[in-house]
């Protein structure tokens, strides 16, 4: 990768931390692409307040990101300082913490106090009252809806909102159009809610993405991040895919998989037809293609780095969860391949990614089927290649979708438009399609 | 739209006539219910234009007014409203029961619109009353602020789940019924009522066409009738203005209107009260009395409050008040859904078609088995395993209940699939008593024939938020408490 | 007699409730020729109606009695109206001057008919009458700019609109209708709430309506003015000098032949 | 292009050509994917006439109290010189006090010919783009041409009002109430759309950064008269509207692909009487395939007709209906299916397996 980037990189990051610690700003934002190194910066921005005796939480959304960072955490605090993990009591310590020694983990905020860092889930931050940490950092702040925000707001004085814009917003469970408008909508993300009732907050961006291959820099800015935009770390042939044996034959899933290792990308497109969610067919076909990757014995180049993609590099994408459930059924020889939908892959990192189209086999699109986020999350996990599986007919549909979207006013409109990001993806693999 | 009620839709199709979703009605319904069938003026501002209501279905208020855009006469027509609504909620507060510390009325007030559109004319109407003021600069009749106040109460009521202080008929109806028409159509009171209860030897289909033309069926508001308004109701209201005050002309002229309005509400008029008794039909559902309660409560508080306080409700949430609200609507959501499907097998069926309950046969039961619990304790923990036909989406360790047993928790600890079913393992914890051994009858037995869902009322606790007045810089601070102005009182409503 | 009378009255009142029905039939089947021809016997059919109740009326209709006060012929109260406010004038804020001053109300319909009467008198007799109302000219195409009214005893720089001048006329209307304010002993509401509706539009007229004095309103208006004032002056002078070449009665009421020169601006 | 042009006016007939219009050129995106209306509207084809003679009239007529309103807030904001105008756009858009300069394009010296306006309009627009410092502020009912798949459509927005910083704004004046800093987000929704065909217009003539993406929607405040100004962005609108109308190409195969007899000529007699018997026009409008969905029913005059047309398919039901039964065309079928009276082909199998466990679940507990 070209040293310039780096740089670049860093010297944001230095921008971000000066800012943050400089108190300057009661909030500091900070924009991150997939895979620009979110972590990295949350870990380093901890580590940096912590080793100078400052006081620290930590926020993130689910328990598993929080175990997540509280391992790499432990890893990361210099030596004398310890990591308290604030849990609920319904919590299983998972073994990966119990063996960490600089990690307390408590029912009890009482007991952790002693801690530098203190981490726990937004939910559970919510139950600690009447005490207040000087600085917060907020993980996957877009993730996070903005009441909870509200409930927490009050345990810091300072914080850095880390998150992916491009992500899934969060959701309810209620539809109701009562608060639309207010800059304090509790519906939408907390990153959206806090600039909006606080427009001169400092906005930085990670402007590298260190995961993404080169071939995925353009499509995924253009479609995702039209505005900002960012860079791969990776440059053309800094990754590359390649296969242990060679093709059996002359399949279509051989094919595929060659247009996946060349380009990056690759679109198997089943023939038309209007399926239920768990199209059997298509099913089939995405695990045919996890089974014929591992078959072939790829291989992923990193660099002068060299592995074997093992299951546990491969990640199946759906956006339904009966989708993910059928796709699992199907892949039962296989678990270690991480199956998921959409919602749960947020965040996560394979070097190969199999995608069930959202529009796939649909008679029409709904809102949830062209969010731009979800089609986001599943075309930007990977490192090597992302293939998508999906009926003939796709852009037909979005061709013929009505636009009949309501307008809220002083309602800040959100792009990237799920419609449109949909046409640029779509317009893309069609150059990378493979007829089933 | 479920599985089931889409469904039931293409049912309907077949047989030209509704098809019932629901073996239980699942709102309150109250025996003197207040209906209220609203017009307003086309192109103005949630202007009235003219409104039946009442508690019985003989004798209905009429009230109109004349020239919509005289704000006198807008005012006229809120004051004359307020006396019949105020005293109807006075009516509700007759009899109490002391729950603690607080007084609960037996009884509260109940609204039915005919449509969505109703309900947010009520709520609109709330909204350009409850600020005015009967002293001061433009002052209004008695009783039209309160008015303002307890229209926007019922209105902000209403949009609780699972509450039944104010319902629009058509979501009532939808609710409890599959028509053989999209959900477009089923807004059209009298279209949906005809695939309900069609007309002796007419089917729904014929029966909803007819329902469309504006001659037979008028809307049933608040908007009119185009062609009303510019064949009949203008050149009425035209007469009414150019005619002098007190002149028999004049007279005449109110005559005309009141006439033609009259034609215009009368049909959907009857049309709830038809409604009232085809939902009479169904039996409540077992949960209806516990949310009706809820309603109660709410209605309560709030009239102690305005005793007490009494300043109208803010034109917006602020960002507290905003998350507060968010917290219950969700709660009462979730609950809601739940109770529904556990009152009523036909509600539950969309969950077993998803795979999210089952129902089936006990075909095994270890009713004595005892475990070592974490703590080391020897605990009672039966073991059920049920034979079902219904596709199984639920994943081994979920927790399960059944309707009959809700104090009962059931975690999945196996799931056989063979050919002709699917087995389940359940392990029960809880409502067995206190003894070694369970209850007598608190262990189903096998034979038994058993629902288990995912999907059951939880107790869901929210976080406490920061009181209003430390609303936090995240959210654009502490908001300035609300102080009435002249201006609110003023607000040109004309 | 009156038994007969009524029951007229009643086969009438069902003719109608007929008619309108099929008038409301004809137009929702779009038989817009039927709907009209239905119409026509829907409104004589009310026309009977009304007489034969008239006949029923134990007393015929009393009109409200007008405040006494001298009742202007129409054009003397626009007149009046165009000469407070001092440029040319759209018939609704006419009677809003009429009304705020004067007793006795002005009906709009006449007023529109009002400048082709002035026209024609003028072309059977040129220059008989005192003053003629007459168009506001558009500056580029000395066209009759539309809806304006103005006096032809005016400068023709008053009377032609450049692309500053709705503005400047109505800082200089609000500036004159304050002075008045100022001028007569007891203004009415009418005439405070005529004035706070130019002052809510000019920066610094007035806080809010009952703050509002004649005085700050004329001085924020004439403060706004300077900006505009001279850049419309000549815009306006040189579109007169243009104009003063039409015959007379196009100066009067504008041409719409022929467009001389359109230089846009 | 003239052969696709001779097809359809012998489409349309002897009856004049019905004009796009700001509403219609909206309407593009209300249904994309509808064959019958994209040829209908391409030959310029009278729908609500069409639908008269058909028998399935369009229940959308307009109250006269609504029009009246419409047209009386408009001019109440413009009257005395924009004064009500002037002082939002001061407020939302931070004129400058001199910037007044307004000029009115209703008409050309009385003459109100859509060519002379146009021109007018154009030539007014473009000076002020190429010198902001003699440009007017306020340019009143300018009249805009687009192109829509090759046809000329005539714009007339409200207002255009030109920024000194050399932006002009599309200013949209609705009648509407925006009450609490909120309004029926349709309404709002059809305003941005409508006023986005405009921007693109503008953005025609005088270049993309010439033209501001935000548009200033002018409603009554609350229950009053006072107009209150709101900035919408229109960026979404935008993207979707140039789609569809890059999209309008696709006119011509659906036009080949039509029989070449086929005509919608209602045949009008010397007294203006349609002599068309219905049966024949509604035969021929079978020809051209139809996308129909409830939510037509609200944009569209043929809807109606279309609706009566689908009956027994499950779009009619609504479309999540349609995708609850497995995205199957008819209501028989899926009934069929359902009961297993009907054979399945293999591309069935999963959804009439479906459709048997939901009609058995709700046969066990439907009483």
């Amino acid at each position: 990768m070209s040293l310039d980037l780096a740089a670049q990189a860093e010297r944001v990051v230095v921008e971000i931390l000066d800012d943050f610690r400089s108190g300057r700003h009661r909030g500091v934002v900070v924009d991150s692409p997939p895979g620009a190194g979110k972590s990295t910066l949350v870990v380093r921005t901890a580590v940096a307040l912590a080793s100078v005796g400052e006081r620290l939480m930590i926020v993130a959304q689910t328990n598993e990101q929080v175990d997540d960072l509280t391992t790499s955490l432990s890893a990361a605090v210099p030596a004398g300082l310890t990591i308290g993990r604030l849990a609920s009591s319904a919590y299983v310590r998972p073994a990966r913490l119990a063996a960490l020694a600089n990690v307390l983990v408590d029912k009890d905020v009482g007991n952790l106090l002693s801690c530098e860092i203190v981490i726990a889930t937004a939910a559970r931050w919510a139950y600690v009252k009447d005490r207040c940490w000087p600085w917060a950092i907020l993980d996957e702040a877009y993730q996070m809806r903005s009441d909870s925000l509200l409930a927490i707001a009050a345990r810091f004085e300072r914080a850095l909102f880390v998150g992916d814009p491009g992500q899934l917003d969060p959701f309810s469970v209620v539809e109701n159009d009562r608060w639309r408008g207010l800059n304090w909508d509790p519906m939408q993300s907390a990153v959206a809610g806090l600039l909006r009732s606080n427009p001169d907050l400092p906005v930085h961006r990670l402007p590298v993405s260190w995961r993404l291959p080169a071939s995925a820099e353009n499509v995924v800015a253009t479609a995702f991040y039209p505005y900002t935009g960012f860079r791969t770390s990776a440059e053309p042939g800094d990754r590359e895919l390649t296969f242990g044996t060679r093709a059996f034959g002359r399949s279509s899933v051989d094919a595929l998989l060659s247009e996946a290792a060349a380009t990056g990308w690759g679109f198997y497109e089943l023939p038309a037809r209007h399926t239920l969610r768990t199209d059997a067919e298509a099913v089939c076909a995405v695990a045919d293609v996890v089974r014929r990757f591992l078959d072939r014995g790829a291989i992923a180049r990193s660099g002068n780095d060299s592995r074997p993609i093992t299951a546990q590099r491969i990640a199946v994408g759906t956006a339904h969860r009966a989708q993910a459930a059928a796709a699992r059924q199907a892949l039962f020889d296989l678990p270690e391949v991480t199956v998921d939908t959409a919602n749960r892959l947020q965040g996560r990192e394979y070097d190969l990614t199999i995608v069930l189209h959202p529009l796939s086999g649909r008679r029409d699109a709904t809102a949830f089927h062209l969010e731009a986020g979800r089609l986001c999350v599943l075309t930007s996990r990977h490192r090597q290649a992302c293939v998508v599986v999906g009926r003939v007919g796709i852009r037909e549909l979005l061709d013929a979708h009505p636009s009949s979207e309501p307008v809220h006013l002083h309602e800040p409109v959100k792009f990237p438009d799920g419609w449109a990001a949909n046409q640029t993806v779509m317009n893309h693999l069609y150059a990378h399609r493979i007829a089933a | 739209m479920s599985a089931v009620s889409s469904y039931a839709k293409a049912l309907a199709v077949a047989a030209g006539r509704a098809v019932p979703i629901a073996t239980r009605r699942h709102v309150y319904l109250s025996d003197r219910p207040l209906v209220f069938v609203p017009l307003a003026l086309a192109g103005e501002a949630n202007a009235p234009l003219a409104a039946m209501i009442g508690t019985s279905p003989h004798d209905p208020y009429m009230l109109l007014v004349p020239q919509p855009r005289n704000r006198d006469l807008r005012f006229g027509f809120a004051a004359s409203l307020a006396e019949v609504v105020l005293a109807y909620v006075r009516s509700c507060t007759a009899r109490f029961e002391v729950v603690g510390t607080d007084r609960l009325f037996l009884d509260a007030p109940q609204l039915l619109v005919p449509n969505a559109a109703g309900l947010g004319f009520v709520k609109l109407l709330g909204r350009s009353t409850r600020f005015r003021r009967t002293n001061g600069p433009y002052p209004v009749p008695a009783g039209v602020p309160l008015l303002g106040r307890w229209l926007t109460h019922l209105g902000e009521r209403s949009e609780h789940p699972g509450s039944s202080a104010m319902l629009a008929m058509t979501q009532t109806l939808s609710a409890h019924w599959a028509s053989g028409q999209s959900a477009v159509e089923d807004a059209n009171l009298a279209a949906l009522l005809g695939w309900i209860d069609p007309p002796e030897g007419v089917c729904g289909s014929e029966a909803a066409l007819a329902a469309e033309d504006p001659l037979v069926w008028p809307p049933a508001g608040p908007s009119t009738d185009p062609a009303f308004d510019n064949e009949v109701l203008a050149p009425a209201i035209r007469a009414y203005q150019s005619a002098t005050p007190d002149s028999p002309k004049r007279r005449r002229a109110v005559e005309t209107l009141e006439r033609e309005l009259r034609g215009q509400m009368e049909p959907t008029w009857r049309l709830m009260w038809h409604a009232i008794k085809v939902l009479r039909r169904l039996p409540a559902a077992e949960t209806v009395e516990t949310r009706w309660t809820a309603d109660r409560r709410d209605f309560s508080r709030y009239h102690d409050y305005l005793s007490t306080d009494g300043r109208p409700q803010a034109r917006r949430d602020g960002a507290v008040a905003a998350a507060r609200r968010l917290q219950s609507l969700e709660r009462e959501q979730t609950t809601f859904d739940a109770a529904r499907a556990l009152d009523d097998p036909l509600v539950m069926a969309s969950y077993r078609v998803t795979g999210e309950a089952f129902q089936g046969t006990v075909v095994s039961v270890d009713r004595n088995r005892r475990i070592l619990s974490e703590r080391g304790r020897r605990v009672t923990r039966p073991k059920v395993v049920v034979g079902t036909g219904d596709p199984v989406h639920l994943p081994v360790g979920e927790s399960l209940r059944a309707p009959q047993r809700i104090k009962q928790n059931a975690r999945i600890t196996e799931i056989a699939r063979s050919a002709d079913g699917v087995l389940v393992t359940l392990e029960l914890d809880g409502g067995m008593g206190r003894a070694a051994v369970p209850a007598p009858g608190s262990v189903p037995e096998v034979g038994d024939e058993i629902t288990y869902t995912s999907v059951y009322p939880d107790a869901i606790r929210s976080p406490d938020l920061p009181p209003t007045d430390q609303t936090p810089w995240t959210h654009g601070g502490p908001p300035r408490p609300y102080v009435p102005t002249d201006d609110d009182a003023r607000e040109a409503w004309e | 007699m009156v038994f007969r009378v009524t029951s007229a009255a009643e086969a009438l009142e069902r003719r109608i409730d007929e008619l309108r029905t099929a008038v409301r039939k004809a137009v929702t089947a779009g038989e817009r020729e039927r709907a009209m021809a239905l119409r026509g016997a829907l409104r004589r059919a009310e026309r009977e109606w009304e007489d034969a109740l008239d006949e029923l009326a134990d007393q015929p209709a009393v009109l409200v009695p007008r405040q006494a006060g001298p009742l202007l012929p129409l054009r003397e109260q626009v007149h009046q109206a165009l000469t407070l406010l001092g440029s040319p004038a759209a018939p609704k804020l006419i009677i809003a001057v009429h009304e705020a001053f004067h007793v006795g109300e002005m009906v709009p319909a006449r007023l529109t008919s009002l400048r082709r009467d002035e026209e024609r008198s003028f072309r059977s007799s040129p220059h008989s009458r005192p003053y003629y109302l007459c168009s506001a000219l558009t500056a580029d195409l000395l066209a009759p700019a539309r809806g304006l009214l103005a006096v032809s005893t005016w400068p023709m720089a008053l009377r032609v609109i450049g692309p500053l001048s709705p503005r400047v006329d109505f800082l200089n209307s609000a500036i004159r209708l304050a002075e008045h304010l100022d001028r007569i002993p007891e203004p009415g509401p009418t005439a405070r709430r005529l004035l706070w509706r130019f002052a809510a539009n000019i920066p610094g007229g007035a806080a809010s309506a009952d703050a509002m004095t004649p005085t700050v309103v004329a001085q924020a208006a004439e403060a706004e003015l300077k900006i505009h004032r001279d850049a419309d002056r000549s815009h306006r002078e040189a579109a007169a000098k243009r104009a003063r070449q039409l015959p007379d009665v196009e100066q009067l009421f504008g041409n719409r032949l022929r467009s001389i020169s359109a230089t846009g601006t | 292009m003239d052969n696709l042009q001779e097809r359809l006016r012998h489409i349309r007939g002897s009856a004049a050509e019905k004009r796009h219009n700001a509403r219609t050129v909206a309407a593009l995106t209300s249904n994309p994917g509808c064959a019958r209306r994209a040829v209908l509207d391409a030959a310029g084809v009278d729908k609500d006439r069409l639908a008269r003679h058909v028998g399935f009239p369009a229940k959308f007529g307009q109250s006269q109290f609504a029009i009246t309103r419409g047209n009386a807030f408009e001019a109440q904001v413009k009257a005395n010189g924009y004064a009500e105008l002037l002082r939002l756009l001061r407020e939302t858009l931070g004129l400058e006090i001199r910037e007044v300069g307004s000029t009115n394009l209703e008409d050309v010296g009385g003459n109100t010919g859509q060519e002379v306006r146009h021109a007018r309009s154009r030539q007014k627009l473009t000076s002020a783009a190429a010198d902001p410092n003699a440009a007017a502020t306020f340019y009143d009912h300018p009249l805009l041409r687009l192109d829509v798949g090759g046809s000329r459509v005539y714009l007339e927005p409200d207002l255009v009002a030109f920024h000194h910083d050399g932006v002009f704004h599309v200013v949209e004046i609705k009648s509407f109430a925006v009450i609490d800093n909120q309004a029926d987000a349709r309404k709002v929704a059809a305003a941005a759309t409508q006023s986005a065909v405009y921007v693109l217009a503008l953005r025609r003539l005088l270049g993309d950064d010439k033209v501001a993406h935000e548009v200033v929607l002018v409603c009554p405040k609350d229950f009053s008269n006072q107009p209150v100004a709101t900035k919408v962005d229109v960026r979404k609108q935008l993207i979707v509207l140039n789609h569809q109308l890059s999209r309008l190409t696709r006119i011509e195969s659906l036009v080949e692909a039509l029989p070449p007899t086929l005509t919608l000529d209602l045949a009008p007699d010397d007294d203006g009487k349609f002599s068309r018997p219905a049966a024949e026009v509604i035969a021929a409008l079978g020809e051209i395939e139809a996308r129909y969905a409830p939510g037509c029913l609200a944009t569209c005059e043929m809807a109606f007709f279309c609706r009566q047309e689908a009956s027994g398919c499950t779009a009619t039901l609504g479309l999540s209906v349609r995708e609850e039964l497995g995205g199957v065309e008819t209501v028989a079928e899926a009934l069929g299916l359902a009961d297993g009276i009907l054979v399945e082909g293999d591309d069935q199998a999963e959804v009439a397996a479906m459709l048997r466990t939901t009609a058995r679940i709700f046969g066990s507990v439907a009483a």
